[in-house]
């Protein structure tokens, strides 16, 4: 079966509500399905990988911790977009650091995590086969 | 003091089911009289006995009952919302002519005046919802 | 005493924090929790509307709402306070109405 | 018991949720209970108010026509914001008229709808006992 | 052309379930081929049994079970989502030592990848939602 | 052919349109559905947006979520188009991906 581009688009700010973490979910399970995967975190998706988060007090599950696994599953096309972390006061220093190890260059680690303008953004969008959006 | 809760929304897709919960029990640590936790909308869905949440996840419907049962507490689902949404105690089971229930211990099904009733008795009236 | 504001909507996907604003009179009070806790951030696009709010308001964020969405408290614009579960029953019962502004 | 002042805050559309709907269930049960009711309708809520809402191609209930019953429950204080009328290009003529029959004006029929300053609803905000926001 | 239909909401609340049936009802009507109609997050709520709908409103989990009938459309219920939040089959039920089930004829219950699979089969996936 | 872009939420409580029409390429089209129908009434705070957006893509607007809202199809900007669920049925064969603003 020929592999398709699938494009995750995280828009939701994580714990107020589920989707940011059922959408890891459906990312995880897709990564088995060897298709090309790429994700966007987009105006509040981009709190989905803040540093330190810490759910102990509201009781709720910390699935940030699991961003991490993905560069095992050869998800490191990650892209955050520029204009959405300016206008909450955030850059790349508040996100989680994800890496994957590149099999083409030695197995050296890589950063998974490009941040992009809006019109690259835009590019990226138009480039997928199927865009998922949560 | 006299509190109602309000909750307007299931367990697990939001956090209100789980913000009330941690208000109500501070509520319940600070010696506060509780009226009445109403369920409304989708939070109908909070009164589930059908859930079965992942071993590492905490299990909403029966930390409710839990609450329920330790504490006294009247938990009321509103019955036209839960009718909509398939959440049925034996009694509406039987008259719908449903072959099963799914009501969670603990809560119990009642008119919308439940919810006026509680505004009308508490001090105060807190809602949490989407 | 006046009416307890709380807001739980992100100021960047929902105008509820808007609204509360507009609406909310002098001395009445304002707590954030859940997603309501992203308007703490100081050097924000929402920071000048919160200095503005906090001339006319006391301003709350939930603690553990806070932690857990990973914002640093050292991040926080001045003069918002923190409060736990237990400070937000308080807070109700400081207030003689509670307006959520879901 | 007591009369209680309850006001009903209104700021959802109507259709896309259901809230707007359960909403006015509970006026209409709430006005059983002898106790004094106002209505505000503030931002997407004054959509609910529209004029000519015709359901039936998307298969929902039109609860809109509902809301004439309201006069009858003695439900007649209903606030609607100006600001969020002009920031959605309509005026009172949009919405549905709505009246009740004033008995201690020898029955005379009167406007239920009162378009409002923010200033003036913060200040009718103020005045009540019991707050819900659907 | 081959569609794949993705539903994210419950029955009632949010209009995602209705926009969604009268797509697939202009799918159906166009000749095109529905891969799969899966149901995630509070989507999963639609395949109960026990809704009890007002007699003058639609009734939305029988309407899609009527349609997986008539047009032999897969309904497929995500599992964890759907367990999360007290959705059940027989199978499911008995497994995790429940008493009873309330899933509606024609829906199934099935993983993830059964959303990714729709992605890889169809020309066109479409989500509705909140 | 590109994109078509749903969105279904009000321009007025939500950030989706905003970022669809960020987002969105030339030539690419959107549709309005549900609470995203009022986006189309002119002469309101949405319509300088929308008549930019109209610039660059085709617009469309779900005409049974137009009529159930209670939207007077004569109030709509210029330019957009109604269709209904066949022809919501007929634009999504038409472009190539189909991206939900949920």
């Amino acid at each position: 079966m020929a592999s398709k581009k699938f494009l995750y688009i995280n828009r939701r700010p994580p714990h107020g509500s589920i989707y940011a973490h059922e959408s890891l979910e459906v990312v995880l399970i897709g990564a088995a399905f060897e298709q090309d995967v790429t994700l966007a975190f987009i105006d509040d998706g981009v709190y989905q990988l803040m540093q330190n988060q810490d759910t102990g007090g509201v009781g709720l599950k910390n699935f940030a911790p699991t961003f991490r696994a993905l560069g095992d599953y050869d998800v490191n096309q990650i892209y955050v977009e520029q204009e959405s972390l300016e206008l909450r006061g955030l850059s790349k220093d508040d996100l989680i650091p994800l890496t994957y190890e590149d099999e083409d260059d030695d197995w050296a680690e890589k950063d998974s995590i490009h941040v992009v303008s809006s019109a690259e953004l835009a590019d990226i969008i138009e480039q997928q086969d199927v865009i998922l959006n949560f | 003091m006299k509190f109602a809760i309000l909750v307007n929304e299931g367990p697990y897709t939001h956090q209100a089911s789980d913000s009330a919960y941690h208000f109500t029990e501070a509520l319940l640590r600070a010696g506060h009289e509780i009226v009445r936790v109403f369920f409304y909308h989708d939070g109908v869905n909070n009164g589930t006995r059908l859930s079965v949440p992942p071993q590492d996840d905490r299990n909403i419907s029966e930390r409710w009952s839990a609450l329920a049962q330790q504490h006294d507490v009247e938990l009321i689902l509103c019955v036209a919302a839960a009718q909509r949404r398939g959440l049925l105690d034996d009694d509406e089971a039987k008259r719908a002519g449903k072959d099963s229930n799914n009501i969670a211990e603990g809560f119990q099904i009642s008119g919308l005046g439940q919810l006026i009733d509680a505004g009308i008795q508490a001090d105060r009236l807190i809602a949490f919802g989407d | 005493m006046s009416v307890l504001h709380i807001v739980n909507k992100s100021p960047y996907e929902r105008h509820s924090l808007d609204t509360c604003l507009r609406l909310a009179k002098p001395d009445s009070a304002i707590l954030l929790i859940e997603d309501g806790i992203y308007a703490v951030q100081q050097n924000s696009a929402t920071s000048s509307k919160m200095q503005q709010a906090l001339s006319n308001h006391p301003v709350y964020a939930l603690q553990p709402d806070l932690e857990a969405r990973g914002v640093n408290p050292d991040n926080m614009i001045d003069g918002i306070s923190l409060v736990d579960y237990d400070g937000f029953v308080k807070l109700t019962t400081e207030y003689d109405r509670l307006q959520s502004w879901l």
